[in-house]
């Protein structure tokens, strides 16, 4: 059996999005700029796509501009905040230490270009609060950056209150919100975001294309110089196909939210209880203020790439907290974000499901997961030194 | 994909996975925060490697060169053992990436900690500079 | 008829290409950095397409950074090439005129930056000559970037001398292809080309994806930072589908460059022939050294838009020289650059075929443009006042 | 669509294009330079538009909306004409892009000069603050 639980990295596109990419790449390939029947049909199509992604986040069309993704979205609104920022003499921002690296290394940047970052710290229960924010609010700070749900362990910060302070605070407020468009119930206004970032094959759409979300006033800085496109702000001949199965994909995750969020919750909590069972084991971040989709957990004396790999012989796709290939030994930093010692961060895995996942699936990652462990636990020193008393248990 | 096939053999497979109760010679090294600890145990008839096992706490070309590594030595003598590089456990696994080579590394070092463990145990001399020092260790960034 | 005629804008995917493109949809969604089958099958479909394209550029996989288009990689390519300038106090780059905008404006910015820009001028055949690079060449110099081939009069720029002087004196040379990729045989390592940016839409490839080559030692900056993807210097989950088609589309666009240019070529003298027959007309650039399939025209006494728009109503796609939609009402930077003074870069076509157009198509062009020309001519007061002797021709 | 329906209707089909031999006012406006040249041609009884016509260099809206202003003052007396305004060409056109409204500000021009031609042929007295001023002409970036 095969078992797609990966979705949080990134998900199989949607029938419905593969048909309307199909359909746009047979019958409205022509340059969105040019005058002709082919160039105005191609402009026509980007306007619809704009109008359905906009009604579905609560804001007008014009404040949308399309990407090539979600990194891309979070580079350009935090540099265009600090940008702003910067002309006001106003070079502090704030952001919590466990936000994805597309926001971690872009403020890197700017800590080289003299900005000042403050670095929440993370509750072990994933979360963030409101009041964290406003008590880091310093007259200098231009930009509050915290994303909308972790992409590691799941949990959804208090978007609506902390947006509710920027705007009290008048500070402008990012969220990477690329884990939860198509997933929550979204609108930027009334939770007062200032600028927002989506990615399409997060909610079954294409790779390749997301959006950036800035309320008007707030103007950008461009990443990409060139051509006129996107109001000038995203140079780069418009994705039409994409972007077509992107606002498809959105509409249709948008609709159905609820029914997929009930059905994904019922399997994703039958895997929490089942797998909690596995001695010394944990949920990383709060049970409840989480992705219906997504959760992740430690097992003690045992180590997540090789899990991972035994996992996939089994036919489970998962992951782990850390980024093995990406060149990096460390750990995962949202695990050591919410306090999980090294060992234990080590020992990791993420399932994260959507509506495609059935019961039967369920069934078979609850019976390969334990396998999996105990067979690594019996080849590991570790959980043997745990086992013979000659360490103590980090995970009771 | 990542790993060769034959360290995906050796970790779906890993050869003289387990302990030996007293053992004549027990090598462990890495540490859980790494993400890497590797344990080898041996036994040694007449300077002679009899038995090997292992233990891992690792990812999968953790796993694959500890295993790889038993084979070499199995039935060769100790001072053999010895001289088992780094290099020729990855070249036995056709390969790693990289930034798994340190994997490779651990279990030359598990293989010679295990080796002095047995000198000592029987107080045979041996020149100190041969064998890994804890100290030198840079598979951290802690 | 309908007849699409502005494949410089962007091109028709082919069917190898649409077809790559859904299989892989289908297939390959996994994320190349998850270590499971899905993204491993991932990742080594990535690889293949590396070396596809590393294959028919003639260079080392690990030599291309995939994009999200023509656009990102000029950019990249150029700002990574100002800022290894930059450290050695090296601040002059070397241009053009009719470059096109993604080169432009980023020149303009690094120009806001204290970089300073030689512009070489273009002559009135649309080329500019190794001569006049190797002149412009100063010890602080940094970067020479001069488009391949010209997106609007397709004149073809001498690369390969270009490159070799850029060798001898040491300075880096990037070539925007983005209209030469799959049109034209290109080997960096024989024409010394540094850095070069191709975009798949223009060879019946998917749009929204690009490579940027950077050669070994090139060390790029990167635009968006995030995940470690491309080596570090590009960061965004793979648009693995998309990739795989623009390699397929390339492949298949390298293996025929002869045998399609040969067709387009006789298709485009037809043209260029026929047109020339209509009084006061002027084909823009050099009528040998050009890309087989684009050539532009002027035609004296009108306006190109509304002569776009009255081919369309004869179904022929076409484009003028002008950014008409962009906001700009200033005449085509190009026609500009080969020195057309500006009523006369007003009235300009550009024709741009594939190897999917057919003759019939040619003959609807050619009785379309005459009719449409002489319909504008005689609504046209400039054309009254040329025709009844108060003005003089521009154009013989 | 960059155009309205009205806009592609005036396009496709321009109403009143031509010369009128010896015209009782003519204006011309614009550059071509600016890629802009509109041309009205009035033919005045009793100070009434009795014929008028027009030649337009420029773009799809430019003729469009030549085309709409000639109809809005076909048949209407000259202080009428006078009082044509672009925002009424260019809603008459259902609206233009905000990028070629001066093409609406061209026509609503050119009905001008060519009325201020009918008046300085015939002798007739105006306030020449009504009338466009070359100079202030911001059309072109040149
Ligand atoms: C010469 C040239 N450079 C760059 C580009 C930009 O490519 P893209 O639209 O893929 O960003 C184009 C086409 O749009 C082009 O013709
Ligand atoms: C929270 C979060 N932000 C940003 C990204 C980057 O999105 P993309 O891969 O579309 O660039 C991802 C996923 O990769 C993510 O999970």
């Amino acid at each position: 059996m095969k078992v797609y639980a990966d979705n949080a990295a990134t998900t199989p596109m949607s029938k419905t999005a593969i048909n309307e990419m199909l359909y746009h790449v047979e019958n409205t390939y022509g340059n969105p700029s040019s005058l002709h029947a082919a160039g105005q049909q191609a402009a026509m199509a980007l306007l619809k796509a704009r109008q359905t992604i906009a009604e579905y986040l609560g804001c007008e069309p014009k404040e949308i501009i399309f990407t090539s993704g979600g990194s891309e979205a979070d580079n350009q609104a935090i540099i265009s905040a600090a940008k702003l920022g910067e002309r006001k003499k106003k070079k502090h921002i704030i952001s919590t230490a466990f936000e994805h690296h597309a926001v971690l290394h872009t403020l890197k940047r700017l800590e080289k270009e003299g900005f000042e970052v403050t670095y929440l710290d993370v509750h072990e229960n994933g979360l963030i609060s409101a009041e964290q924010v406003e008590k880091a609010i310093r007259p200098d700070t231009c930009l509050v950056t915290i994303m909308y749900a972790n992409n590691e362990i799941g949990t959804i910060q208090p978007i609506g209150e902390i947006g509710a302070i920027c705007k009290e605070k008048k500070v402008l407020f990012h969220t990477d919100a690329v884990q939860a468009a198509g997933h929550l119930h979204i609108n930027v206004r009334e939770q007062n975001i200032d600028l927002m970032s989506i990615s399409a094959h997060k909610f079954h759409g294409p790779k390749g294309v997301g959006a950036l979300y800035a309320r008007k006033g707030v103007i950008l800085t461009n990443l990409i110089e060139g051509g006129a496109q996107e109001r000038g702000k995203r140079a780069g001949t418009e994705n039409i196909p994409a972007i077509m199965s992107m606002a498809a994909a959105f509409k249709e995750a948008c609709d159905n939210i609820d029914e997929n969020a009930e059905k994904v919750l019922k399997m994703r909590n039958r895997l929490i209880d089942g797998l909690s069972e596995i001695p010394h084991s944990i949920l990383n971040g709060d049970r409840e203020k989480r992705l219906a989709g997504n959760f992740s957990m430690c097992f003690e004396g045992i180590e997540g790439e090789s899990m991972l790999l035994y996992l996939d012989m089994e036919g489970v796709c998962a992951s782990s907290g850390s980024a093995c290939t990406s060149g990096s030994l460390d750990p995962s930093h949202v695990l050591l974000a919410i306090g999980r010692p090294h060992e234990i961060a080590h020992g990791s895995l993420r399932l994260s499901l959507s509506e495609y996942n059935t019961d039967e699936e369920i069934d078979h990652i609850l019976k390969a997961v334990p396998e999996v462990v105990n067979r690594l636990r019996n080849m590991s020193p570790v959980w043997r030194d745990l086992k013979e008393g000659r360490k103590e248990y980090v995970i009771q | 994909m990542l790993y060769s096939e034959k360290v995906m053999d050796h970790f779906r497979n890993p050869r003289n996975v387990g302990i030996i109760e007293n053992a004549d010679g027990v090598g462990e090294v890495g540490n859980a925060k790494c993400g890497d600890i590797m344990k080898i145990y041996l036994k040694i008839e007449e300077d002679v490697i009899t038995d090997v096992k292992f233990e891992t706490f690792g990812c999968g070309s953790a796993i694959a060169s500890s295993s790889m590594a038993t084979e070499m030595i199995m039935g060769k003598p100790v001072s053999e053992a010895l001289t088992l590089s780094n290099k020729a456990v990855a070249e036995a696994l056709d390969g790693l990436p990289p930034v798994k080579m340190h994997c490779s590394v651990l279990a030359e070092e598990a293989v010679k900690v295990a080796v002095r463990d047995y000198y000592d145990k029987n107080g045979i001399e041996y020149d100190a500079s041969l064998f890994p020092n804890c100290e030198s260790c840079d598979h951290c960034s802690l």
